[in-house]
């Protein structure tokens, strides 16, 4: 009976996308504003070649500082409001051989993250994508090595830093240059290469070491929550 | 194709809302949310689509001068990009109170979690 | 204002005829009463001797101050009334001091009476003069819709208030009397008087007979005295009232007394017939028929 | 100027950098959070000030390029306003939550300066997907703060939280992508100029951002979700929800509301006025502590919402409506939350612990009054312009649902109230006072004022002496500590000094007003000296008293409508805290409240409506109406009625009039009631002249007539002598009306000589009632008798009390008389009038009653050695006979300047005088002569009985001839006792407090309404869901039908 | 471009059946890598729509972290309920 009445509203809803459907016909071409990014003059003073990452960098950049601190905040509300709980690890023992295989893959899997927060303004990918990377290999470590002291300072500092950097690189580009988040603070490099795009990859690597290290942290909380009661 | 992504879009959102209506575990609520926000990025994305262009990479197949006539719409890419990263936070926030809810009452049937009323 | 001795001097003389005329009247009712019940009665001569006797009472006892006033409020009551209300219509003389107020000043003014009798009697600690006087007072309220329907009825009929103007009115024979211009106003007026004189069916108030109860109880010697004193001049006055609103006044006192002689007579003569009525169906019926024909009477002359 | 964008600087570069302090210097870590706020709320000060001195608005750019192409912020009037207002509450409310936070740890105080941070970004950004990331951030940093304390019901209040933001997110984001798509724009200022709404999927995706920002002010009924947080969250955090966040997203759809077209306008209109109503009703049920402000906040929100979608018919008068609303709502809402942290009761009976520390009770009683909209708080003011502006519109159903709405909160506000004054509270625990709690109440408890205050210059039409004499309610209050006779000495020093300069002059330029201030100001003297009598400190008298009497002073200087109102409220709330003081007052003052704030509701809507038809808040533009007379005629009559307690309003007045101690009956019967007579009387001189409004004064005279004769009835078969007195008043009151509704120059003639004589005499009775009252110690009258022998004094003021109360000559009650017939034929309402007569002689039943059974009688042995009334209470009594006895002697000395008065408006026909003799239209009479007549009469006969009876001997009490049991018996055996009991066969019928019940029913059907309906909130978190997206559709099927 | 159509509707319906499956599924565990299955087509799906940025981060974080806390969060559940049944058979 109350699956019905859930049915009915589902299909109202359905109802309620049909004219979002109706009237969507596809692009032909970018929108005005699409088309101002992708404009040579445009992207050269960006410099960055991707521009989903002059995009979420720059000109929406203030988005990105909010996404940074919407996952800063998951981070802090586990640590606070998991810390009452946590206490033991769990320390079930692990192969060898996965032991091994983690000592090998780990530094690669970092390498990898931070290769494509590196190149976020110029390949697909970024910080966020990067940082994922980067959490990941810190999982398997969790995974392969649970009784190695996870070092949550370190982590809390690294985000810390890179906050702060973020943040004061948005507030001199208020400062300096021509509005908050300005990338044009530092130098726009040639179109193309790893230091060019200004200010994006210095961001975007910091987001990527914030986002990795925000990450791990809610992973080990997650962790260290586990065995507890 | 776009028009494919976006039914496919709505009818992943209708069925996240199915699920979080009708699951009563909490769990399932959750991962019901999870495949909402995922219809809602694929929509995203199938709106940023322009017919047959490439992806908003300005590499060497891409001529900076003609990089307007192709390239897909940057603008939504981006925003579901900080729209995923956004819903993983939701997400484990919403995890975390699941598990609290679960040490209160040792249950995750939703229906048990009534004390606040009226 | 023309105070003069002289007409301070009829006022009392005036006064003294219509006590004397009570206590005759009195006397007279209860003899008639007496003999339809066939006993001997009274002699006519009876309410003088009690009355001396009151005032010559030797044992004399007070509960106090307002047990003092209380007489005095009342036979104020009476006097005011009889000081307020025109006696013999064509006299100067006679109109009292009619010319400071009035109907509703007279209205009123019964009230001051009773109020200080109900205070005085209250202050003899005697629970059952309470109950009387709640009992008087009850019946009183509503004895006093008929009759103040049948007044405004009057006032609307002769466009005054003033007892003498309407008196005046109603002079030039006996077919301008107001019995005969306004029935329904004289039915509701008339119905009224029998509970105001308080005579049987209405007489639950004064029971006089079966229990002692009332204020007359209380009070003894000088001071039932003066109660009876105010009771006769009340008698007289209130039936003056009535003489004056429907039947064309008085200009001579032989008219004065035969006229309040009649309609004292008609109370009297209702009271034998009809027995004695509870407080709520007195309430009640005066709530009803009284009441209809109040109404009826303003709504024939609106 | 330091850009508004480093308000986010500030705010996450502090969050990022307390990860460097140690753990450990926790204290430290919330300090600099504190700090933090602090300089966000410099920045945000900095400019309001800037703006306010003259400024202009700044537009902030990021990353180099204009809008669209980069996100924008703007910082203007309202920005600087609101972030101002959120920084400030989030500065106090982080001192408040100091203890939590700090136990929390560093993590949760950088998630409390994100969630301010948060706020302020969503206030000041113009892009709607910045909008969306920062709501997000704000609604992920609510759930962790509601994790703050952790427990069972937090943590479920949390995740229903979670699970309706996280739809109502997703359909904004649904929203603005769609929009987007159809626009090529994610600036507000773009889409509102890009009207996409004409596309029927653009008109799907603007509804989902409107629908979702609507959403997240917890419409009715999709907002169990929040109420659930309300309840369950820290106090201090749900004062930030309340209080901060509601401003912040009120302001959000304040300014994306400009995307959808107009019908828009009207569907949040409705919203907000559902929400306002539903919300309201559901808490009259509710008796939970926080979820009940939970209730008012989302009320209050609802009416937010409504003000916003009414904005097409209130113009340029929206901000300062929304503002005022807004800012009283954010001030009390994060008062009360505080409140209700510090004394951490949950039961809204158990507030009567406030009374531990008397000033909380201040506090709270503040914030109560300020959200239903009294002066001088804030919303007082916004009301006044919503309903004024409003009914220029000509938008009367949004009057109705906005004032019931206000009236449903008032309900239960009050009655929370009256637990808080009444209950007892020994058994209650002592208050932990922690001063970074109290602090923050104490600030906002403050600027409650302060800024209402602000709001009061701001208004055209208020004359600045409204407030001033209010500076001596905080005196008062301040001096409080001192004994009775200081306080009492300074408080009639304050009476009289308004009187001696409002007084000299009035009698010749304005009688009226003369007469009225005489009643109110030289009565509230009078009344005052009784108050000698009293020892100790009678905490918390004098301030209300004084309240009152500068309401009616208030209402008879005002010159126009928003000064009398102003008055009128003043009044109303000082003579509800009078009238709560009494033992047993809780219900009564509640019911004096409701049917105040009723009545205040019904003036409100009648002075609106009158500002509709000729543009002027004049009093004196009354007259200038020509259509819907009839309607404002009512309305306003109605709201004086309720203050004049007529039948069918009059149910609050026995129960408050009795209960009140012994010198506030006197002052809310003698003199309080006059204010419903005075408005009355403003009104009908007016407006009196219209066809319509005679017609209106029919009924009114029908009306006045049945309340004389029920009041009267009721009065006979009371046992309780204030009670008695009380409903004497309602049928006194009942006679006033009648007399003034026949408007003529008679009517209004024995309407003044009625109203000055209550008020002696009414104030002579209640005054010595009162005093016997505190002798003996009961009101019950069977309770009581022979009193004359220990209290002459208390005889003789009640003996000429009740002579001049029933009208017998020749005491001034039958001037009132006498008018009254010549009067009632003159304008021919002959059956009216027959039925007031009747019941004018019904009086004399209870007059008897209530003298015989405390004065004659026997006298009871408990009360053999009570001593007389009290001195203080004798002068101003006997200064009252005194009045009475000169009126009585010389009548033509007041009468003649009432004729001249009265002239005014209803010229003279036929009342002459010459000398003492008023000659009338049908009678004459000599008021003068008949009192001398009266009284040689009366000496005479004195005399001749003294001289009969001179031998008369005084014996002891029980010297009566008397055959039956011992006269001293159970009450039920008492004469007095049920003492017209044949009368009550017969008639009382009449009085079946049938109106009472119809009132009772009313209430229970509110109640039962609010219980089934309340019922709504299962408690289920996908229930609450499911609400949501059913709300969703509600709407979208709204919009497109 | 009709294969991609193709593709795509295939996509499509796997990712639908993946989202029933996440629903319905008795299994928790089934379900939520269900769920994570559902994001990870949907990137090949973003892929398509030539989106590689938005495709990576789905890939990384939709599906794969959400579905590592998941399973975090499911095991911590598990793991007290199985204390507390081994609780109660002590």
């Amino acid at each position: 009976m109350k699956n019905i009445f859930i049915i009915i509203i589902i299909a109202a809803f359905g109802v309620m996308l049909y004219p979002l459907f109706e009237d969507f016909s596809g692009n032909d071409e970018l929108s005005e504003l699409a088309s101002f990014y992708a404009q040579k003059e445009n992207v050269e003073k960006v410099n960055s070649a991707n521009l989903v990452t002059a995009v979420v960098v720059t000109y929406r950049g203030l988005d990105t500082l909010g996404e940074v601190t919407i996952l800063f905040l998951a981070a802090a509300i586990i640590a606070f409001s998991l810390r009452k709980h946590s206490v033991e690890r769990d320390l079930r023992r692990n192969s060898e051989i996965f032991k091994t295989a983690s000592k090998v893959l780990i530094p690669i899997i970092m390498m990898v993250g931070v290769y494509i927060f590196m190149n976020g303004h110029l390949s697909p990918g970024g910080g966020f994508q990067g940082g994922a990377v980067l959490a990941s290999a810190v999982i398997l470590m969790l995974l392969a090595f649970p009784n190695i002291p996870f070092n949550s300072k370190l982590f809390a500092y690294t985000e810390s830093i890179s906050g702060l950097v973020f943040v004061g690189l948005a507030a001199i580009g208020a400062l300096i240059g021509s509005g908050y988040l300005d990338n044009a603070i530092l130098p726009l490099g040639t179109f193309g290469e790893l230091l060019s795009a200004g200010a994006i990859p210095v961001i975007y690597s910091f987001v990527g070491l914030k986002v990795g290290a925000e990450l791990s942290n809610i992973l080990n909380e997650f962790q260290s929550v586990q065995s507890d009661n | 194709m776009e028009y494919v992504a976006l039914t496919v879009g709505f009818i992943v959102i209708m069925a996240g809302l199915w699920a979080i209506m009708t699951r009563k575990n909490i769990i399932r609520i959750i991962i019901g949310f999870s495949i909402f926000d995922t219809g809602l990025h694929i929509v995203m994305v199938a709106l940023a689509y322009v017919k047959g262009r490439t992806a908003p990479i300005l590499d060497n197949t891409v001529a900076l001068d003609d990089a307007v006539n192709l390239i897909v719409d940057p603008v939504p890419q981006a925003l579901v990009l900080t729209a995923i990263v956004i819903g993983l936070g939701v997400t484990a926030l919403m995890l975390i109170f699941a598990m609290k809810l679960h040490r209160e009452k040792k249950t995750l049937d939703i229906r048990s979690f009534k004390d606040l009323k009226w | 204002m023309d105070f003069d001795l002289k007409r301070l001097g009829f006022t009392l003389l005036g006064l003294l005829i219509v006590l004397n005329w009570g206590m005759l009247m009195s006397a007279i009712m209860r003899k008639v009463g007496a003999r339809v019940a066939r006993r001997y009665g009274i002699p006519w001569y009876q309410p003088w001797i009690d009355l001396v006797k009151n005032y010559a009472l030797r044992s004399q006892i007070t509960h106090g101050i307002m047990f003092y006033l209380g007489p005095v409020f009342r036979i104020s009551g009476g006097v005011g009334l009889f000081l307020f209300m025109p006696m013999i219509i064509g006299s100067e003389l006679w109109m009292n001091y009619s010319f400071q107020g009035d109907l509703v000043l007279l209205m009123y003014f019964q009230f001051f009476g009773m109020l200080g009798m109900a205070l005085g009697a209250g202050e003899g600690g005697h629970p059952n003069s309470a109950i009387g006087i709640s009992r008087g007072l009850s019946q009183f309220t509503v004895i006093e819709v008929p009759m103040t329907l049948a007044i405004i009825s009057l006032a609307i009929q002769y466009d005054t208030l003033s007892l003498v103007d309407i008196v005046k009115a109603q002079q030039g024979g006996f077919q301008n009397w107001t019995v005969w211009t306004n029935p329904v106003a004289t039915i509701a007026g008339m119905l009224a008087l029998l509970g105001a004189l308080s005579h049987s069916p209405f007489n639950l108030v004064k029971a006089p007979n079966e229990i002692p109860i009332g204020p007359p109880t209380e009070y003894h010697g000088a001071f039932l005295g003066v109660l009876r004193t105010n009771a006769a001049i009340l008698h007289v006055v209130e039936a003056a009232l009535f003489m004056n609103l429907f039947f064309g006044g008085a200009t001579n006192w032989f008219e004065f007394i035969l006229k309040t002689f009649l309609i004292y007579f008609w109370s009297v003569f209702v009271g034998v017939v009809f027995p004695r009525f509870r407080i709520e169906q007195s309430v009640a019926w005066f709530l009803k028929i009284p009441l209809v024909f109040g109404i009826l009477a303003i709504i024939l002359y609106m | 100027m330091i850009s508004p964008i480093h308000i986010i600087t500030i705010g996450l570069g502090g969050a990022f950098a307390l990860g460097f302090v140690s753990k450990k210097a926790k204290a430290l870590t919330t300090s600099l959070m504190l700090v933090a706020i602090a300089l966000m709320g410099t920045i945000s000060g900095s400019w309001l000030f800037e703006l306010l001195s003259g400024g202009t608005e700044t537009m902030v750019y990021t990353a180099g390029f204009k809008p669209p192409y980069s996100i924008n912020l703007l910082m203007g009037l309202n920005e600087a306003l609101l972030t101002t207002m959120i920084n400030f509450v989030g500065l106090l409310g982080g001192i408040y939550l100091f203890g939590n936070l700090k136990k929390a740890g560093s993590h949760a105080v950088m998630v409390f300066l994100v969630f301010i941070m948060g706020l302020n970004v969503i206030v000041m950004t113009r892009d709607a997907f910045n909008l969306f990331v920062f709501m997000e951030v704000v609604s992920i940093a609510t759930a962790g703060l509601i994790l703050l304390t952790e427990t069972g019901k937090s943590v479920q209040a949390g995740f229903k939280y979670m699970m309706a933001t996280g739809i109502v997110a997703g359909i904004f984001l649904l929203g603005v992508i769609f929009a987007y798509y159809f626009s090529g724009s994610l600036n507000i200022d773009d889409l509102a100029a890009a009207n996409i709404t004409a596309i029927k999927g653009g008109a799907v995706a603007v509804m989902m951002i409107l629908v979702a920002l609507v959403l997240e002010l917890k419409p009715f009924p999709a907002n169990g979700w929040a109420l659930d947080v309300y309840e369950a969250s820290d106090p201090g955090v749900a004062a930030l929800i309340s209080a901060a966040s509601a401003t912040a997203f009120y302001y959000v759809l304040f300014k994306v509301i400009s995307i959808g077209n107009a019908d828009w306008y009207n569907i949040i209109a409705i919203a907000g006025m559902i929400t306002f109503v539903g919300s309201n009703l559901f808490g009259v049920k509710q008796d939970k502590a926080r979820r009940l402000l939970g209730y008012s906040s989302v009320g209050q929100l609802g009416l937010l919402m409504a003000i916003l979608g009414l904005k097409p018919y209130l113009g340029d008068k929206l901000e300062f409506i929304a503002i005022t609303i807004l800012v009283s709502h954010y001030l009390a809402k994060a008062g009360l939350f505080w409140l209700a942290g510090i004394i951490e009761q949950e039961n809204i009976k158990d507030w009567a612990i406030l009374r531990r520390k008397p000033i909380f009770l201040v506090l709270f009683g503040t914030f109560v009054f300020a959200l239903i909209g009294f002066p001088p708080f804030p919303s007082f003011y916004g009301k006044w312009e919503l309903i004024l502006a409003l009914s220029s519109a000509g938008q009367y159903y949004a009057i109705a649902f906005i004032l019931i709405g206000s009236f449903l909160e008032g309900i239960y506000l009050f009655r929370w109230l009256g637990y808080a004054i009444k209950l007892d509270y020994t058994k209650l625990p002592e208050i932990k006072i922690e001063w970074n709690k109290v602090i923050p109440v104490a600030i906002f408890g403050v600027l409650i004022y302060v800024i209402g205050a602000y709001t009061g210059t701001q208004m055209s039409g208020l004359d600045s002496l409204c407030y001033g004499p209010l500076l001596m309610i905080p005196f008062l209050y301040a001096i409080d500590s001192l004994k009775v006779p200081i306080k009492n000495t300074i408080a009639i020093l304050g009476v009289a000094t308004f009187a001696a300069r409002v007084l000299p002059g009035l009698y010749e330029t304005d009688m009226l007003r003369f007469i009225f201030t005489f009643i109110f100001l030289v009565g509230g003297i009078l009344t005052l000296i009784a108050g000698y009598a009293y020892k100790g400190k009678r905490e918390g008298f004098y301030p209300v008293a004084l309240l009152m009497f500068v309401g009616l002073a208030l209402i008879i200087r005002a010159s126009n409508t928003l000064e009398f109102f102003y008055g009128w409220e003043i009044m109303t709330a000082g003579s509800y805290f009078l009238i709560i003081r009494g033992k047993k007052s809780m219900p009564h003052g509640l019911s004096y409240m409701l049917f105040s704030i009723a009545g205040a509701y019904a003036l409100l809507a009648g002075f609106g409506l009158s500002f509709a038809e000729t543009p002027s808040i004049e009093i004196s533009s009354l007259s200038a109406i020509t259509s819907n007379i009839t309607i404002i005629f009512s309305l306003l009559a109605i709201g004086f009625m309720t203050k004049t307690a007529s039948l069918g309003l009059h149910i609050w007045l026995p129960g408050a009039h009795a209960e009140a101690e012994s010198d506030v009956s006197p002052m809310v019967s003698a003199i309080l009631l006059k204010a419903g007579v005075f408005g009355l009387m403003i009104l009908m001189i007016a407006m009196g002249h219209s066809p319509e409004a005679t017609n209106i004064g029919y009924v009114l005279g029908w009306l006045g007539a049945i309340t004389a004769l029920v009041g009267n009835l009721a009065a006979a078969f009371q046992e309780d002598a204030k009670r008695l007195l009380a409903y004497s008043s309602i049928s006194q009151l009942g006679y006033i009306l009648f007399a003034l509704a026949m408007m003529s120059h008679l009517g209004w003639m024995t309407a003044m000589v009625y109203s000055i004589n209550h008020f002696l005499y009414k104030a002579i009775l209640f005054l010595t009632i009162g005093a016997v009252v505190m002798r003996v110690g009961t009101h019950y009258m069977y309770k009581m008798g022979g009193l004359i022998k220990n209290m002459p004094m208390a005889f003789v003021a009640v003996m000429i009390g009740i002579i001049a109360l029933s009208g017998v000559p020749p005491l001034s009650g039958f001037a009132g008389k006498w008018l009254f017939y010549n009067a009632v034929l003159d304008v021919q309402w002959y059956f009216q009038g027959a039925i007031v007569f009747f019941s004018g002689i019904i009086a004399f039943l209870y007059l008897f009653k209530l003298i015989y059974s405390v004065f004659l009688g026997q006298l009871k042995d408990n009360l053999r050695h009570v001593k007389d009334i009290s001195i203080w209470f004798a002068i101003p009594i006997y200064t009252l006979i005194l009045g009475i006895m000169i009126f009585s002697a010389k009548p033509e000395w007041v009468l003649q300047p009432l004729g001249d008065m009265v002239s005014q408006w209803y010229p003279n026909s036929a009342l002459s005088w010459d000398g003492g003799l008023a000659t009338g239209p049908y009678g004459y009479w000599n008021g003068t002569g008949v009192m001398i007549t009266v009284g040689i009469m009366f000496m005479a006969l004195l005399g001749w009985l003294l001289l009969v009876s001179r031998k008369a001997v005084k014996v002891k009490q029980f010297n009566i001839v008397y055959s039956a049991e011992a006269p001293q018996r159970p009450e039920t055996t008492h004469v007095s006792y049920n003492m017209f009991a044949g009368y009550n066969k017969a008639l009382g019928w009449l009085v079946a407090p049938k109106i009472t019940e119809f009132w009772d029913t009313m209430t229970d059907w509110v109640h039962s309404v609010a219980h089934y309906g309340r019922q709504l909130y299962s408690g289920n978190g996908q229930v609450y869901v499911t609400y949501v997206v059913a709300y969703i559709l509600a709407i979208y099927f709204t919009m497109i039908f | 471009m009709s294969y991609l159509l193709i593709i795509s509707i295939l996509l499509g319906i796997i990712m639908l059946a993946m989202a029933g499956i996440a629903i319905y599924h008795k299994s928790q565990v089934v379900a939520i890598i269900a769920a994570g299955a559902l994001g990870l087509f949907a990137s090949v799906m973003y892929l398509l729509l030539s989106a590689p940025d938005v495709a990576m981060t789905e890939a990384a974080i939709g599906s794969g972290l959400s579905t590592i806390i998941f399973f975090y969060v499911l095991n911590r559940i598990r793991t007290t309920d199985e204390k507390e049944e081994q609780q109660l058979k002590k």
